[in-house]
């Protein structure tokens, strides 16, 4: 029988009831048998009872999204079964509990596998063997599906218990061998089930296994901390917010790095203490979403005014408002590349996978300290929440750059107060735009600072002589970025050269278009993809030139309005002629963009609407 | 740091006073004649002085109002912040760098008005940060709107029609919100004032002065003859201004500890603060030592006990960047 | 309004005493079981019922979190607003809409911690809203991070690290803050707090309800067991639920003109808020009958004698806009 | 000896001392002498002390700007002379108090005319005649320095005691006497000097002097005020700000017409208070400056996803951050379009004179109420507090719109409650994406609003159809407001078709346009003028057409990046050739407009920075 080489998979159930941990057992188990991964969760802005459900697409080949259709829906309750059956693939596998579910009134495709298991008898036989009462025990039911599953897909079981141990560490470490019990049982009770032998997409064995423990099964909250934690930030205040909080709760649980991880009592007083720690000179950010960073319009103007390098991490969700706030969108940009009354320079970066989110998680700082302005950076809920297997991050040799900050002024003898504090130029007009920056502390630096318009010493003036160096001047850092902040860090393009068509993408959108790029290779059409990861200061010759050279162009993107195409047309005067867009809050599918290039190739569609996922 | 256990600062001092004028910026207040903000930001240039605090290790926050300007007139690392932000910054300036000292200004606008979220909750945190309100009950900068200190049924001469909105009791609320230091002062009470806000500043944890402060251009209902007339007690004339210390009064705490003492201190500080009394109290009502937000900190994050958190090494000599990522990596191993 | 003399309310009323289910809307709460969140809505519903309050007059006010979605439940007008601006929203439509009823919730994390200063200033103001703050400790609808109510050093199993913030003291900061009634209740209480949110709707002038509200999923520090426990006293066992009244305590101001007893009265209702005991005190710890900002208003504005401001006619039939400008154009007149 | 028909006048000195005062009384005696005038103010951030001065310019024709140089320069201290001086036009004149000023030291043309007057005698004199101490009189020092001017322009005396009395009315009244009496003394001082009677810029008689009390002296916050009356606002929230507060001050003051207006504690509590009174069904609106307008993006979101009717007035002020905080810009709009996380549609516009600010104050509820939606209103500073005289507003007959208001369910029986609560269907999806609307009080028609994505009767929704069904309905107003709202809201063409160069511009900048156009009408120049008020949604078919057909496109606008310029290339994709900016925080004069499309014309200068006023 032929195997499969990838696979899609599905567990469901209501909120708080393990799904979010059954899902990642599943994912580390076929990360142990060697698959690459790649899983999207989906849920309610509910703690419990709503219905919640993961997907992993699994695969030898590094796999970055997720497609519609699924071989496999694992269900332990009735309401899964229920909203998801329709999308198992003709042949492909139900697992459910016979008690609860009934396969006849399902809306699917007739051929589906059923593969009943008894959780209950599972969990019973349990307890009486480890003499706990069986309502103790119901929470092996995940593990029971997850085993289930191993066993359908043909792979082995001793993957489950390297999957658990990696699962349960530390004090969690004695629920392994329950769970590996319960697992086992689930396992034997699929293979004694006649038909499971003939199942269709039973995973074939890797053959390039990767080395164990070379990898991570990462999620981009995760890998934007990491970054930050390699990059020396010290300091980071937030105000609880799905789904920011993530990155903020995994910091806190790290308080052997020395960094303050600060709840303050609202956004406001997180831009600005954040702001206030900067101006110390300790490496700073903020982290957010949309209805949060409303709230700090005013504090990055004053950071931006002040040349004072804030971070401030906004994580994208679906709005307007309160809007979807567990779900995605990419829906902030142009509100971010404008936020603040008046004008000043920020940096605006936004990070398409969890490599990137690494590396952006790390320069920020770099590029808030060289050019002394706030950086922004976008990332969307989708990316933050997905969980995909990587390569360890090359994190050896990364440099660290603090800009132009002075550590001693010469000309100033401490021991000596009483012959006068001179000021320091602060802001002293310089032709890169950038000044020198002493920090509170240093003897010789004292200066001022004021959101008002202000001299080189930051005294407040309302001089127009003056007031015009200075716009001038802080205007200039951003050209200055735009020079030095390396191409890779801007935008890259993947695929060939020279396409019939280009796809223009960013944020969490890359992982579907580079998994859609490999089928139209396949497929032998020429698709290439253009990803822009910096929106503040805009790559405009770069960008301008790639999309002129483009012999046909669609742009897709999360949101209603089409932001980044706005963005460009800003920019640039390019006006993309074929748009896509999804506004449901779920992220894209492969099969979406291949949908998308579709639509547009035959039919030659203007705008194109997605609206896969539940 | 050594002083960490002890109950009053020790900063690092000059060997010399410096002259206040010293203290002073090339920059001319630009206050109206007779405005009290020159006799508070006097206060502060002499209490630093006396204190002999090293000025390049000052940071002196400040909001936006007329008060807010202040910033630019001392000798110190200057920071004009936002309208009603002046506590976030000072408190992540201090939580970053627990190695400066950090003074903060603004308006009773500034403070209790857009600020008073962060008002009430700098007290729970206890930074060690010292909070001087410049309380004049108007909105002076933007042309002496009521502030939230007005009191109810006045009109002073800025208004249109007479306020309806009940005034707050400082000194009340921030006992009540968990600062550790509470005080009120006067602005041309020069003597008091200045140790006042030496206490202050010696205090460990967070500390407000409210400032009692002549705005003569907006508010006629308290000019400075206001705080030098007498007040009628029925037998005497007493002067305005009188000293809390006077009183019998002693807010206190010595033992937190001993939560039953405790707490009835703090209802008689209340009390205290909101007296009934044709005079205007000066003194310190409130004042208990506990453990500082850096001090807790430390419990949860040990390596805080070595170093500042701005401090804490990320990178070697060339700038590489040296954390190890491992234990932050491992439970996503596979 | 002829009821604005009084100082208790009167409203239109239904003749007949709606069901509390023909209160409740078609959507079912999703709260997690045992969610304390019930008990509130369903206590809210009764007293809507018993006060047989026409539903179409009442708004209903959330602010965002567990608690917020409450807004949904309720078979009355209902807004479910934005975190920490429940009480903008109530008091701007009480303003300008005096005839409806406004009732306005939201958790302890929306109303004390970022909401912190608009409620402070709604004790200032007297708008006349009922304000009901379902207090659990934490963040609830964020997965449980340590709210204002949460005392410093406690770890609920939701946090990683114990809480080094201290906690504030809800009641006590109503009544400094101007609040004319304020009460301590407890969501499985259904009789108290069924009366307690009747009073406070009945009461004119702004009133705060703060229930204690067990949440099991995050909170285990005080779970509905918490409440039901006996506590020991020394000699005997005692229920944890305590109620004000058993304790001889009275916190009802009876002449708020009389300034001396109000203040002492205001002191004690302070003192009793912080008072400490092992047991839960239920019970309405402040009530003062004071001018409400619409009776302030009238004062200023005539014309808001006779109208509502937002019934102020400003066009005819045919809906042309009939204001007359001239007095507003005279200055300008050349 | 021929006299001219348009002067510039200014007078200066320290704030606080009644230069404000000195001013509106120099306007109102020229506007009684039968002309037209137009003054603006500039002032710093501070209450007492520092420089402040008006420059009025009067005219027998409508002005609307300010020229750079003055015929002549007001003093009664010293600073003001040595600031101001050398803008004095040859032959034109100086008025100050020799004990303070000594001309021989100031930078000024050596054919100025010199106009000593002794302001302590006049007043010493004054206060023996009152039997008053002099320094009780000090203040009538403005009088005399408008008394002394009207006399050099050979303006009658009789005119100062019809200007005083329409400045001191009500209990301020018994003031003319005193004031009267100083001016006489100043006037006859004056005209005691010989080379008084041969000074060159005397005015002529106006021939057609406009009725008396036919006009108004008007500024633009009045103007935005008067407006809002008008339409029956009922409410305002502010918290006091740098000029918005001008119009809140201006509407407390006449608390005769019923309207709340709510100093609230902040900006968060004015947004999320005019939410919850419009909510109600009053007509509500917040008023605010840069800093302010930021903390206001989370709850203009929410007004957004709720359809409410919150109209958001945005006094512009130089940023960024405090900024230059009693200046002007037109910095805010790219903020202002897209503020807020998420899309969600607004309303954005932005009047450009005294008559558009009185039409848009009235217009933004009509638009609120109809299209059921944030209206963001943008007044630049220089518009808020300059004055002018103007034609009285035609305000009869102008017609409330109050959109799909619900005021009766006749399906429900309030009598019979016990027959059951229905819901209304608030967010009805519609063809045009308005929904009728009920507001609170109303029996039978309850509804829930809120910030999450919901269905028809407003209970939250996840459901990926409603939340497209619902952001597409939401996105069709805009459309539906686009089509409605009367092109001459949306922009107008003035001066001639088919000029050789059309000037492109907003907000304030029209005024000094419109009186350029006159000067190259004169000098047989073809310049017309495009002025844009609807900035959301943008006029994009209309104004990509004017742009198209325009032979030559000259953009002008007080910011530092082109803003308008910025969001023209976005909706049109048309990036025009021409730029000139103005970034000191002062409005364009005439005299400004004129030397950049000179530049444009005779060097075809890509980008023109102006930088004329101090
Ligand atoms: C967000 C914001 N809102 C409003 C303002 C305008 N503003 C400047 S100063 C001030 C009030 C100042 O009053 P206060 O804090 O009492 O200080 P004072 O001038 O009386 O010293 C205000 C409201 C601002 N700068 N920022
Ligand atoms: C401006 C803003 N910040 C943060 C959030 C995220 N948020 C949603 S609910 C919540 C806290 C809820 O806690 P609480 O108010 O105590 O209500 P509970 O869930 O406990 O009932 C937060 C912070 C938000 N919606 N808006
Ligand atoms: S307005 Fe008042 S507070 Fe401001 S400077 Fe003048 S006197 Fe001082
Ligand atoms: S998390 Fe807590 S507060 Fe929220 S619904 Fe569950 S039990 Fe209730
Ligand atoms: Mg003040
Ligand atoms: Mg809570």
């Amino acid at each position: 029988m032929s195997r499969i080489t990838e696979t899609s998979w599905m567990i469901g159930g209501p909120q708080g009831s393990g799904v979010d941990s059954s899902a990642t057992l599943f994912a580390r188990a076929m990360a142990v048998a060697g698959f690459w991964v790649y899983g999207k969760r989906e849920y309610h802005s509910n703690i419990k009872g709503k219905h919640s459900y993961f997907q992993i697409r699994a695969s030898h080949d590094v796999v970055r999204s997720h497609i519609d259709p699924i071989h496999m829906l694992a269900t332990f309750e009735d309401s899964t079964a229920v909203i998801h059956a329709h999308e198992i693939l003709p042949e492909g596998a139900l697992i459910y509990d016979p008690g609860l579910t009934k396969p006849e009134v399902l809306e699917m495709d007739a051929s589906v596998k059923l593969f009943p298991l008894d959780y209950e008898g599972i969990i019973r036989e349990l307890a009486e063997e480890e003499g706990k009462p069986a309502a103790k025990l119901a929470i092996v039911k995940n593990t029971i599906s997850v085993a289930a599953s191993l066993a359908l897909y043909g792979v082995g079981v001793d993957v489950l218990e390297e999957a658990l141990k990696g699962l349960f560490h530390g004090k969690k470490s004695k629920l392994v061998a329950i769970n590996l019990k319960a697992g086992i049982k689930a396992y034997e009770a699929i293979k004694a089930i006649a038909h499971a032998q003939d199942f269709k997409y039973q995973m074939q064995e890797q053959p390039n296994k990767p080395a164990s423990e070379s990898r991570l099964l990462m999620n981009g909250a995760a890998a934007c901390g990491i970054g930050k934690l390699k990059a020396g930030m010290r300091f980071q205040t937030y105000y609880s917010i799905t789904p920011a909080v993530d990155e903020c709760i995994y910091l806190e649980q790290h308080s052997e790095y020395g960094i303050v991880v600060y709840q303050a009592e609202d956004e406001i007083a997180s831009i600005n203490m954040a702001n206030g720690a900067a101006v110390t000179g300790a490496r700073v950010a903020t982290a957010t979403s949309g209805p949060g960073f409303c709230l700090k319009a005013e504090g990055i103007g004053w950071a931006g005014m002040n040349e004072v390098p804030t971070v401030i991490f906004n994580y994208m969700r679906g709005g307007p408002s309160t809007g979807l706030p567990t779900r995605s969108e990419q829906g902030d940009l142009l509100f971010a590349v404008n936020i603040g009354h008046g004008d000043f320079p920020k940096i605006v970066l936004s990070p398409g996978d969890m490599e990137e989110c690494f590396e952006d998680g790390f320069n920020c700082f770099n590029f808030a300290e060289r050019y002394q302005t706030p950086v922004i950076v976008l990332v969307d809920k989708a990316l933050a929440n997905s969980t995909q297997s990587i390569k360890k991050f090359a994190d050896q040799g990364l440099r660290v750059d603090r800009g132009k900050r002075v550590t001693k002024v010469d000309s100033y003898d401490p021991a000596d107060p009483s012959t006068g504090l001179p000021k320091f130029p602060r802001f002293q007009i310089t032709e890169d735009g950038i000044s020198p920056r002493p920090i509170p502390g240093t003897p010789g630096g004292i200066h001022f600072l004021t959101g008002d318009e202000h001299t080189e010493y930051g005294f407040i003036t309302e001089e127009p002589a003056v007031r015009m160096q200075m716009m001038e001047k802080r205007a200039r850092k951003l050209v200055t970025a735009a020079n030095e902040i390396p191409e890779h860090l801007q935008f890259k393009v993947y695929g060939p050269e020279n396409a019939d068509l280009t796809i223009i993408g960013w944020g969490s959108t890359k992982g579907a278009v580079l998994d859609a790029l490999d089928r139209f290779a396949e497929a032998g059409k020429s698709v290439n993809y253009l990803h822009i990861r910096l929106m503040s200061p805009f790559p405009v010759d770069a960008i301008t030139r790639i999309l002129n050279n483009a012999k046909q162009r669609l742009i897709i993107e999360s949101n209603f309005t089409n932001q980044l195409a706005k963005l460009i047309r800003q920019e640039t005067g390019i006006d993309i002629e074929h748009k896509a867009v999804k506004y449901t809050g779920r992220p894209f599918s492969q099969c979406e963009i291949l949908e998308a290039v579709k639509e547009v190739q035959e039919k030659q569609s203007r705008k194109v609407v997605l609206i896969n996922g539940h | 740091m050594a002083t960490k256990q002890h109950t009053e600062q020790s900063f690092p001092t000059l060997d010399v006073k410096l002259k206040p004028f010293q203290l002073r910026s090339d920059k001319n207040p630009d206050w109206c004649p007779g405005c009290g903000d020159f006799g508070i930001v006097n206060a502060i240039q002499q209490a630093v002085s006396e204190l002999q605090l090293q000025p390049w290790k000052v940071e002196f926050f400040a909001g936006i109002g007329c008060s807010g300007k202040s910033a630019q007139y001392l000798q110190a690392y200057g920071i004009h912040t936002l309208h009603g932000r002046v506590l976030p910054y000072a408190l992540g300036a201090k939580i970053a760098n627990p190695n400066n000292v950090v003074i903060a200004t603004g308006g009773d606008g500034d403070g209790y008005g857009i600020g008073a979220g962060h008002f009430m909750h700098a007290g729970r945190r206890n930074v060690d940060i010292t909070y001087i309100v410049f309380d004049n009950e108007v909105y002076g900068l933007t042309k002496g709107q009521a502030s939230p200190t007005l009191e109810v049924g006045m009109q002073p001469k800025s208004l249109a029609l007479p306020h309806i909105s009940q005034a707050i009791n400082p000194l009340a609320l921030a006992i009540a919100s968990g600062y550790t230091f509470v005080a009120r002062s006067y602005a041309f009470d020069a003597k008091h004032l200045k140790q006042t806000i030496m206490d202050a500043i010696n205090h460990r944890g967070v500390s407000l002065v409210d400032v009692h402060q002549p705005c003569p251009t907006y508010n006629d209902l308290h000019p400075k003859e206001y705080y030098t007339e007498t007040v009628n007690s029925g037998q005497s004339e007493l002067p305005r201004l009188q000293y809390l210390e006077e009183t019998g009064y002693n807010g206190f705490v010595e033992d937190a500890t001993n939560l039953e003492a405790y707490q009835a201190k703090k209802i008689a500080a209340i009390a205290e603060a909101y007296k009934l009394t044709d005079r205007v109290v000066l003194g310190t009502y409130w004042k208990v030592s506990l453990p500082t937000y850096a001090d807790r900190l430390e419990t949860n994050i040990p390596l805080l006990r070595e170093y500042a958190p701005m401090d804490v090494p990320f990178h070697d000599d060339n700038f590489i960047a040296n954390t190890d990522l491992s234990s932050a990596c491992e439970e996503f191993v596979v």
